[in-house]
């Protein structure tokens, strides 16, 4: 393997009309021009590199751009914002010393290729931000989305997604407090695969990004540097290789390794408390050349590297190979020269690498050499912020319209009481319905001893603070069917999900983060399902009064030509400032009521009963009421406060049915049921009107949780009582369901279809 | 003064100061120890706690075992300090030859985790003294490789000593058995797979089981014994 | 008896963690000049000879080999990730 | 440069159940004559040579491989649970 001349920044000057495959690397005609225009020459073939990745649409937001910007432009002001969007991740106050810091991002493409390693180096990628934050990581969710269940292909996909997951977050000790698990067809060849990370931090511990400080040293900390993930510039390689070098060699594949993870985390914080760095940067997508031009365009704006102190893991790796790798578990530092000895020194402890690269300079350039040459002399900022910003063309789908009266309404419903006894079974057992913990049980969700609610309940809840009891709820929801009858409401539903699963748990919604899962950008249908999701969204935040402190948009997730449904993502945190007042899933006592909040209309289009039963999309989902949602919220969180509640459970997917199987199921006792007077049993069983709520109230509270609810103008239905010695589900003059039958129709699904 | 009880730190270890949490509030007072350092700070026993040391890379807890801290730790166990592994720490109790025995994969091959209901068989240890003979206890178990084996000599000998300590009611790995943990011939030495400081507390755990351990180790604490190494 | 052998070993260029941590943790027992450790698995297949019986072992181990090719392209390796060997064992060293 | 395969394998009378899922699994893919599948470690070890260069490289693979057997030995393979054997490799067939 003999190499030729290093494309040198004297070379490219000297060669100005060198061929250079720009397109092949995705960048267009103008783009390139912009390039040269910005450089005043030719870039040499490691800035071409950088530019193709920072301006490629994973890290530019080059389509979302201008559809994003209403976050910024609609979010409530509030005093607890600490970072919002643009950061690593948004920082949100929760009392005068703690913070948290908490994000949702995407693997959904690597997670197709590789389950395993896919799900998890998702894993930790959202850590690393939260690490960047100066938090530390207390908690993970994930929301998944497959093919069909039965589906060969989901045999192989679920369990390695699942085992990437837990594998990671159990290795670095990090408790899965929540998630969703959902199946449709539209994801057979486009699995989603989102991860959300939480941390906390003392306020004052907040890290930036910046590389300021002039003569302030570059230090690379954790694994060494291979050729994951650079399949996307390795066409540069037969520019520079005389003799072919094996394709195979070049993995898009990225391993993890969470016990170095584990390492970073701590040394991280060892460094952070010791107050020895100036800036922090995660080395994510886009690995040293998004780390290098960020930390040094948010900085003094200068910076220099001498790349070949990049300690490598393969042998033959050019400038451009090392600048754009992605290997795993790394993270940037910026070190005043007096701190450097006692940075390598904490390192070393922690037995993590940890090499100084280069140094902060005031030149207003980032320079990169390689052994002594210069391979790299650009401003940062024209990789970092300036890159290309589209308007892409947005246009309704055709089919909506039709769709949109295609309503499931009017479909053939269960008739006589045994059909609809029937329904709630064949419903339980349904793939999106039924028991989860074929998968929640590979992940840890206790480590730490802060775990105060995990699966199978509605929001995660972690307790932060042991002596004041402070803590937090969090919820991750998102339902592409509705999205993809209607992109606003449907976002604004997932938005309206998350937040009610927050606050049934007792806590208040404070902030927001979403994972905006689409198509491509350059169909005008799916441009235009984006920009109506993100308004949505932006709108729904709006009133709500919580900001979106930050997300992740991942485009291009389809199959050929057809676009998986628009699946906007959403989390939504809340505080609770006591946890042990926190309000679980289940029954109470026997004697207790059990009750609904909220109104049931005849909303069935878009619903789980119209998927699982006719496979039926059509009509338009369900209405969204904020001001509701919002009193609910108020009412949830006092109702936590002084105790008056034995249980809640939003109602959700599959509606009122499901979630008193899921009660029962999970409080293993028995409800007696008797619907009101003149309701449609289907309806109510079934309908996916939002903004409900199962309670169960403790004996002696009836009264005082009726005035809560007729202070606030909340219709409170009661439903029936709880009862441990009847086991199972009666709704008095229609059925009986034994808890048996109901556990034998929801528990163990998933393993049965995965042939286990 | 109250008992001080030592929680080592490996790299990759995860549950020391859940440990350290449940040392407190069973009223003794917890002590970092660093695997890297040959030194016990004068500790009345030691907890090695759960995780993934060194990633559980090759088989968990073997290259724990060689640490520092180890070589002091099986000095002092020999001289009678009790030893506590969960978990990670029960595999690097095994895998340095204080306890029979070896954990490897679930019969089921997966990571489960799931509350693990357990009889105590044995209170003539070190950690179990205050419960109460064949009480049953619920600690959370969440483990890959949790399945205990040895060879049905061992098994009978165990079985004979009275060193099989707990014993789980629904195996969860398919543990020869049912062994969820196990003691040395002398007592001090304990391991098991199961939390127990994943169980002190009612809001976070399935019991507050575990606090049992703690308690048994204070009282079994002689009046004045030192285990740091003889200067 | 036709007795295989599969080896599958992570691609080389693909990270090792458990490779790297046993590296590591080497000079814990003395050994310093280990400049790299690769670990992967190693699969035994013992096929059962019924009906193969009769004719040639050679037919036999032949047939053992063609079919553990498909086992481990199948199932045993990754291809993402993964390379793999077959070879047959010897007979008398089984 | 000398390297060495480190093969790790369950006694016989371990169970193996990884080993046991993927003779369960063979059927679906049409292959019936398997009677057992044993599922173990493969560890390469290669050494530095630096040093060592100067001298013969048939020494260098007697150290390297006495190096590995303390290694598997004491690290590799837990004696409770699993046999070994060490192996240098060929030079060409690195
Ligand atoms: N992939 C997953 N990871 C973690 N938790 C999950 C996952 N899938 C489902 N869950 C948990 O299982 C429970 C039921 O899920 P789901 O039916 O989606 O709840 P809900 O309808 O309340 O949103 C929830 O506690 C959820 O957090
Ligand atoms: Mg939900």
């Amino acid at each position: 393997m003999t190499r030729q001349l290093l494309d040198t920044v004297g070379v490219a000057d000297a060669t100005p009309d060198e061929k250079q495959p720009y397109a092949e690397l995705g960048l267009a005609d103008d783009e390139y021009a912009r390039i040269r225009d910005i450089l005043g020459r030719r870039p040499t073939q490691a800035e071409l590199a950088m530019y193709s990745i920072m301006w490629s649409e994973h890290c530019s937001y080059k389509s979302s751009k201008v559809h994003l910007r209403q976050f910024g432009q609609k979010n409530p002001k509030t005093p607890r914002l600490l970072a919002g969007i643009g950061e690593n991740a948004g920082v949100v106050a929760i009392d005068e010393h703690l913070a948290v810091t908490f994000k949702v991002e995407s693997h959904n493409h690597p997670s197709f290729v590789e389950p395993k390693q896919g799900a998890a180096t998702g894993v930790g990628g959202i850590i690393r931000d939260i690490i960047a934050m100066g938090a530390r990581p207390i908690a993970v969710m994930d929301s998944l989305r497959f093919g069909e269940l039965s589906h060969p292909d989901t045999a192989r996909v679920l369990p390695g997604v699942v085992e990437g997951v837990g594998h990671y977050g159990n290795c670095v000790g990090l408790p899965n407090i929540g998630g969703e698990t959902l199946f449709d067809p539209c994801y057979q060849g486009n699995p989603l695969v989102n991860a959300l990370s939480v941390g906390v931090l003392p306020r004052e511990r907040l890290q930036s990004m910046q590389a300021s400080g002039v003569g302030n040293v570059v230090i690379l900390l954790g694994a060494k540097t291979g050729r994951d993930g650079i399949g996307g510039v390795s066409v540069l390689a037969s520019a520079t290789f005389t003799e072919d070098d094996d394709s195979d060699s070049r993995p898009s594949v990225q391993v993890g390794d969470p016990f170095t993870e584990k390492l970073l985390i701590e040394a991280c914080l060892e460094l952070f408390d010791a107050g020895l760095v100036v800036g922090i940067q995660d080395l994510g997508g886009a690995g040293l050349t998004c780390a290098l031009s960020e930390t040094a365009a948010a900085g003094d704006g200068g910076m220099h590297v001498a790349l070949e102190r990049v300690p490598l893991r393969a042998e033959g790796m050019e400038p451009h190979d090392i600048l754009a790798s992605e290997s795993q578990e790394r993270m940037l530092a910026i070190v005043a020269p007096a701190n450097v000895e006692q940075v390598l020194a904490r390192a070393r402890r922690w037995g993590l690498l940890a090499t100084a690269i280069g140094e902060v300079t005031d030149t207003g350039r980032l320079v990169v050499d390689y052994h002594g040459q210069t391979v790299v002399d650009v401003p940062p900022a024209s990789l970092a912020d300036e890159g290309p910003v589209y308007h892409r063309p947005l246009s309704e789908p055709n089919d909506l319209a039709l769709i949109a009266v295609d309503r499931a309404e009017t479909l053939p419903r269960p008739a006589t009481d045994e059909e609809i006894r029937r329904t709630v079974l064949d419903m339980a057992a349904s793939p999106n319905l039924c028991d989860k913990s074929w998968i929640t049980e590979q992940y840890d969700s206790s480590v730490f001893g802060n775990t105060v609610l995990g699966t199978p309940h509605d929001a995660g809840v972690v307790r932060l603070d042991e002596r004041t009891g402070v803590g937090i709820a969090i919820s991750l929801d998102g339902n592409g069917r509705y999205a993809r009858l209607d992109p606003y409401t449907g976002a604004q539903l997932a938005l309206a999900e998350a937040y009610r699963n927050v606050a049934v748990t007792g806590a208040t919604p404070i902030a927001v983060t979403d994972c905006l899962n689409f198509g491509s950008p350059e169909d005008p249908h799916v441009m235009w399902q984006f920009e109506r999701a993100v308004t949505g969204i932006a709108d729904g935040c709006q009133k709500l009064g919580i900001p979106v402190t930050g997300g992740n948009v991942s485009f291009y997730n389809q199959t050929g030509r057809e676009a998986i449904h628009p699946t906007p993502v959403i989390g939504v945190l809340g505080v609770i400032d006591d946890v042990s007042r926190r309000i679980p899933l289940g029954f109470g006592q026997t004697g207790d009521t059990i009750a609904m909040i909220g109104t049931t209309g005849e909303e069935l289009s878009g619903s789980e009963w119209a998927w699982a039963t006719h496979r039926h999309l059509g009509g338009v989902p369900p209405k969204v009421d904020f001001d509701h949602e919002m009193k609910l919220a108020d009412l949830l969180s006092r109702l936590a406060g002084t105790e008056q509640l034995a249980a809640a459970h939003d109602l959700s997917e599959g509606g009122l049915a499901q979630a008193l199987v899921e009660a029962i199921c999970h409080s293993e006792m028995g409800a007696n049921i008797l619907l009101p007077e003149g309701a449609d049993p289907f309806t109510y069983l079934f309908s996916e009107s939002t903004g409900r709520v199962l309670i169960v109230i403790p004996r002696g509270q009836e009264l005082a949780v009726r005035g809560a609810c007729e202070q606030r103008g909340l219709p409170i239905t009661p439903l029936g009582v709880v009862d441990a010695s009847t086991d199972g589900l009666h709704l008095r003059d229609h059925f009986d369901i034994g808890r048996a039958e109901l556990e034998g129709a929801w528990k163990g699904r998933i393993a049965a279809h995965l042939g286990e | 003064m109250s008992a001080r009880i030592g929680i080592v730190t490996f790299p990759g270890s995860l549950d020391d100061r859940d440990a350290a949490r449940a040392v407190r509030l069973g009223g003794a007072e917890p002590v970092a120890l660093w695997h890297d350092d040959a030194v016990l700070k004068s500790v009345d026993a030691v907890f090695l706690p759960g995780g993934f040391s060194y990633g559980d890379y090759l088989r968990c807890g073997a290259i724990a075992r060689f640490s520092e801290v180890m070589g002091v730790v099986r000095e002092a166990a020999s001289r009678g300090m009790p030893v506590l592994g969960v978990c990670n720490g029960f595999q690097v109790l095994c895998e340095s030859h204080l306890l029979p025995g070896a954990l490897v994969r679930n019969a089921h091959l997966r990571y489960r985790n799931r509350p693990a209901r357990m009889r105590v068989e044995s209170v003539d240890t070190a950690w179990t003294n205050e419960y109460a003979p064949g009480a049953e206890v619920v600690f959370p178990a969440k483990h890959g490789e949790g399945r205990y084996v040895a060879d049905e000599a061992t098994l009978d000998r165990l079985e004979a000593n009275g060193q099989v300590v707990f014993r789980y009611l629904d195996n969860p790995n398919g543990a020869m058995r049912d062994i969820a943990g196990i003691a040395n011939e002398a007592g001090n030495v304990v391991g098991l797979m199961p939390h127990p400081e994943h169980a002190v507390e009612a809001l976070t755990g399935p019991s507050t089981d575990g606090l049992g351990i703690v308690a048994s180790v204070l009282a079994a604490r002689p009046a004045s014994r030192t285990f740091d190494q003889p200067v | 008896m036709a007795r295989v052998v599969v080896d599958v070993m992570l691609k080389s260029e693909i990270l090792d963690p458990q490779g790297e941590a046993v590296l590591g943790a080497l000079p814990r027992l003395g050994v310093n000049d280990v400049k790299s450790v690769r670990i992967g698995k190693r699969v035994e297949i013992e096929f059962d000879d019924e009906g193969v019986e009769s004719e040639h072992s050679d037919d036999a181990a032949a047939k053992a080999l063609e079919q553990s090719q498909i086992i481990a392209d199948q199932l045993l390796a990754n291809p993402v990730i993964e390379n793999f060997t077959v070879s047959v064992l010897d007979e008398d060293a089984a």
